[in-house]
């Protein structure tokens, strides 16, 4: 048994793909088989398109890459008007992850999606230029805001996605708790930087970026640990997952489903092939998703 | 179009880091211009792929496509990741995903296509060159052991000048000086391909544009996926919606109209 | 010109071992050129001597390892009279890191050591048994309190070494300086965990340990720079260093000095390396160090 | 003793997922029970060196110590680290550390060495073996295809018994059942070393204790350092100072007295 349910969602399996790391699903079709996956979040909209950050964009680390995006996207209405319908008739559960610089912005992109997507993910990682540029994702009290505001222009269930850029993800667990999240996911990137030692620049145009992949495996299994200790609503793990052994670490860790972030470069088959690993891993030791979630004994 | 085990036919070092690769694999429909995204080992560092053109589509001839039982790459050692491919061997395999990207466009009829290449820019080129039979290769080399590259090229149907720094075989200088002389105002209708450093295609774009010749890049940038999803890849155009203006070079690429490419900002 | 001068201390290269991957220095006798480095760090001493956490105590990971030793060392008292004395006639600074699970620990240990060594590395990377277990290294008027008393408690230059497990640097950075921090060394391991999935159980008998390893250089390089841009005390990088160019990545943000740990395992001359690698670096540049440090063009 | 690049003489698959490895080296002293920290690749993943005990030592008689032109390890492939290892060819190279860890003490003149091994186990008391050159050597594998790794044994001068689980071959059952038999109260005075996993180290420990019998066992912790400083392979002792209780398998052991180890903490 390897289906789920997440904040009212029915998921065929625990595997996602993570935002941003797979576009809006359809560059997919030609790699992989969409429908064997529990869900795909889409590439971070906000309210209106954005243009990205300058090149160099990425840079590879250790075990893991630096991403400096820009969160560039079609925007809201372009995702919904465009994107969507190249999904349609696929059995998958679509999440949409929003993002913005103000409250309002996130409001107005939770307003703007309706209920095309079967859920949606806040990427709280972002500055809150109204508040001076500090994230929103390392102060409760700001986290708090922006997923009650979303709460509030919404019908769908609410995912927050939390940043690891903090000293105790306990305290933001409980805030977007408290502000009404249906579900949890937690990590995104670690910020990070890269140095090109002989031009003595900074690699990414935007001197630092997030780190992703294997290397933040461990820090994200930690907080995802930290997080079960205290979390009421479901969460999903994500950080550096690259098999199905990986996602079992934060299945049985506490997570009741995961995402597979920038193996889906190494491999667009990525996400399937954990999905298709948990599925045996289950079967073999006739146990359950459900069963596994936060069975760590300590 | 997933991602395969391809197994290693040949991996020689053919001048000193240069190495020919050949795989094995049943290929979906090539043409020039595309590139292949290589995983150089099955440990997670490096964790990412690499792109590599294609430089010879084996057991094919043109045909509206190349199909073939293999592909040849032509790389160099440049980092860690080319140098742990270059300690394969022939019966190991690597995988591989592709091809990917958007090919050259074809020339006109009537059109001269000029090809200009430095260093491992020929790669794609030779393809073209294969598929075109006909119009000049001109080649920016290190020196003469470089040049060596380009040896074989004239049993394709085209001619082929050689550039070096040192003057030691061909023209002395940079190659973007014999792009002059073939592009002149009474030579006739021509068409330029480039790919090479960032450079020599500025140089090549500028003279093509100043003129009235088309000029198709072969762009590189690091890349994560080649799939045209992380929006890694970016390079910025001169498109006039600004949220328009990154394209990627994995899939709106890695061939652009030279005209399009902001070149400022490369 | 690779020498250079950290508070008050003459290196002959920047180039120090890390506490708790080099031992008491002596260990390493047999395998490097102890003259070759411009300091050595030895493993965290504590008033009386502890027995560490059971074990497993170390996992590998992603271009990393989680450890949890439990700060297993001989107390200060024994490192002055047996370890110590292996290292004399060495041409090359010692330098003591300390820990306590109290303010009254630190200073004991800081006084103890007397001027034995050349100077105190403060590790605030322990829980603060009188605060509740709350890491001083993560709470800055704890930070505050220890370094001050320390402080107080010697007359060699004393570094502080900050946790990475915190939500801002800067203001660690501050605190220790108003503090009267000679020199900040970072970053420490972020914690981490990994799983046993067969056996449903955490790898680690401390659940949790510290990452490091190449892995965690994105983040110790960002941490580096983000603390230059504040700090007025000279900074030393540590965090998965391997190669010469890794320490310059250190540097060029900003650090005086650099710290090589884990890679002493994967090589016991890896700290030399790295310091050679420098010096060639410097001398095929016609630069020095001190040029070097805090050299990015942003 | 510093870190040499090793070549690879040869890497043979003896048994399923068992492989021989010979390494050029000038080794330095070796006794029975040392071990060398392996490099199995120049990439940052897996990071840390592996440890293996020395099966052979090429080129070299028992003179006080072994010193020879190189060593041959026997290994198993358990995981990611192994599976590099084993695809590794002769010709290439690897960096090792050692020899490292105290060895095996010596019996007395006049005791009976009873060596005994379970799977891997038999590596270091290969070397004991033929060190020794009398004595028993106590085998138990998982079947018979395992069991032929002592098939050559016959020639160090020492008796082998061999047990497994499924009796495909000598006796039927566990290994620690032939220990048994060989430390019986009238038999001559004993002393019995022991090398495999930890359940039959306990059970040999036991059984040894029990007749008054000194038994060295060798010990295996995953390990980061090899040398003592990384604090990472620690095994609690009996030892009554509680901050000395926590010994190093690599530079304490991987040798103990069975009497110190704590047991129960395994
Ligand atoms: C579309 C395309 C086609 C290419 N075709 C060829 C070819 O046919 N032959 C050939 O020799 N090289 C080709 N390259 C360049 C080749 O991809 C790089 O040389 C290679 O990735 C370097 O990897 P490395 O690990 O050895 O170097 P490292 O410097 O260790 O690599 C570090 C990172 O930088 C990236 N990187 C480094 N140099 C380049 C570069 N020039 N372009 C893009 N990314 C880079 C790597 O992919 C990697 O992510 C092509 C690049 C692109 C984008
Ligand atoms: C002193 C000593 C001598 C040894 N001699 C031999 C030998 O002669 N032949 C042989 O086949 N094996 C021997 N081993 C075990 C061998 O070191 C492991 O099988 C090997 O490290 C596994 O690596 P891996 O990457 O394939 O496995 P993985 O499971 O992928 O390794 C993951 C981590 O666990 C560690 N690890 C896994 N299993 C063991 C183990 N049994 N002991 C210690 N660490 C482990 C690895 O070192 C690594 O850090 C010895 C171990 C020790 C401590
Ligand atoms: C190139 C790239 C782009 C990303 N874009 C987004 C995004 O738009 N919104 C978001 O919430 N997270 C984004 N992320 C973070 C991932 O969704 C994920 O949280 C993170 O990469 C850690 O998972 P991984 O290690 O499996 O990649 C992005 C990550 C990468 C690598
Ligand atoms: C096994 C181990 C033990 C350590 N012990 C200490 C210690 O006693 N005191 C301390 O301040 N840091 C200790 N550290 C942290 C290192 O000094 C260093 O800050 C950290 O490992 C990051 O650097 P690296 O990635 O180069 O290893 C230890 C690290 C390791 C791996
Ligand atoms: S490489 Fe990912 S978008 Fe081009
Ligand atoms: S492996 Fe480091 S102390 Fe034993």
């Amino acid at each position: 048994m390897v289906s789920v349910e997440l904040a009212g969602l029915k998921l065929k399996n625990p595997v996602m793909t993570a935002s941003g790391t797979f576009g809006y699903g359809s560059e997919f079709l030609p790699y992989t088989d969409l429908e064997k996956l529990g869900a795909i979040v889409v590439k971070g909209l906000s309210l209106n398109p954005r243009q990205g950050n300058p090149g160099p964009r990425i840079v590879e680390t250790p075990c893991g890459m630096l991403n400096a995006i820009g969160l560039q996207n079609v925007g809201v209405d372009a995702f919904v008007k465009e994107k969507l319908p190249k999904l349609k008739g696929i059995k998958t559960q679509i999440i949409a992850n929003i993002f913005g610089e103000t409250v309002e912005d996130y409001m107005e992109v939770a307003k703007r999606l309706g209920d095309s997507v079967s859920a949606i993910e806040i990427n709280i990682s972002c500055p809150n230029v109204k508040k001076g540029g500090i994230v929103f994702g390392t102060d409760p009290n700001e986290a708090f805001k922006v997923v009650s505001a979303v709460k509030s222009s919404t019908t769908l269930p609410v995912i927050t996605k939390l940043s690891p850029n903090v000293t105790d993800i306990k305290v933001m667990v409980k805030a977007v708790e408290e502000a009404g999240t249906d579900a949890i996911s937690l990590i995104n990137t670690i910020t990070g930087m890269a140095i090109d030692v002989d031009k003595r620049r900074p690699v990414l145009a935007t001197i630092t970026g997030g780190l992703s992949g294997p290397a933040i495996k461990p820090i994200a299994v930690r907080m995802v640990w930290q997080a079960a200790q205290v979390a009421k609503v479901p969460l999903i793990g994500i950080g550096g997952i690259v098999t199905a052994k990986d996602a079992l670490e934060f299945i049985i860790a506490g997570a009741k489903a995961v995402q597979v972030g920038t193996a889906n470069f190494m491999d667009p088959d990525s996400a399937v092939k954990v999905a298709e690993g948990i599925e045996e891993y289950v079967r073999k030791n006739k146990t359950s998703v459900k069963e596994l979630t936060g069975s760590l004994r300590v | 179009m997933q991602s395969v085990s391809s197994k290693i036919l040949y991996n020689e070092e053919v001048l000193p880091r240069y190495f020919r690769l050949g795989l094995q694999w049943k290929t979906p429909a090539i043409v020039p211009g595309h590139f292949l995204m290589v995983r150089v080992s099955g440990s997670l560092d490096p964790l990412l792929r690499r792109p590599f053109g294609v430089y010879k589509v084996l057991g094919s001839k043109w045909k509206s496509v190349f199909r073939g039982t293999g592909v040849e790459l032509l790389y160099q050692v440049v980092g860690r990741g080319t140098k742990i491919l270059s300690e394969k061997r022939a019966g190991e395999s690597v995988d591989i995903l592709g091809p990917l990207g958007n090919g050259f466009p074809d020339p006109e009829r009537k059109q001269n296509p000029i090809m200009i290449a430095g260093g491992m820019g020929i790669v794609p080129l030779r393809l073209l060159a294969e598929k075109l039979k006909r119009g000049v290769v001109l080649f920016g080399a290190r020196g003469s052991s470089e040049a060596g590259i380009v040896k074989g090229f004239r049993g394709l149907g085209c001619r082929v000048k050689v550039a070096t720094e040192d003057g030691s075989i061909g023209r002395r200088g940079l190659v973007t000086g014999l792009l002059k002389e073939e592009i002149t105002p009474d030579s006739p209708d021509s068409v330029v391909y480039a790919c090479g450093p960032v450079g020599m295609l500025k140089e090549a774009a500028r003279i093509a544009q100043a003129e009235g010749v088309k000029c198709h890049v072969s762009l590189e940038r690091s890349m994560a996926c080649g799939i045209g999803v992380c929006l890694g890849c970016a390079v910025k155009t001169r498109a006039r919606e600004e949220f328009k203006r990154y394209k990627m070079v994995c899939s709106d690429g890695p061939v652009f109209d030279s005209k399009e490419i902001d070149w400022e900002a490369l």
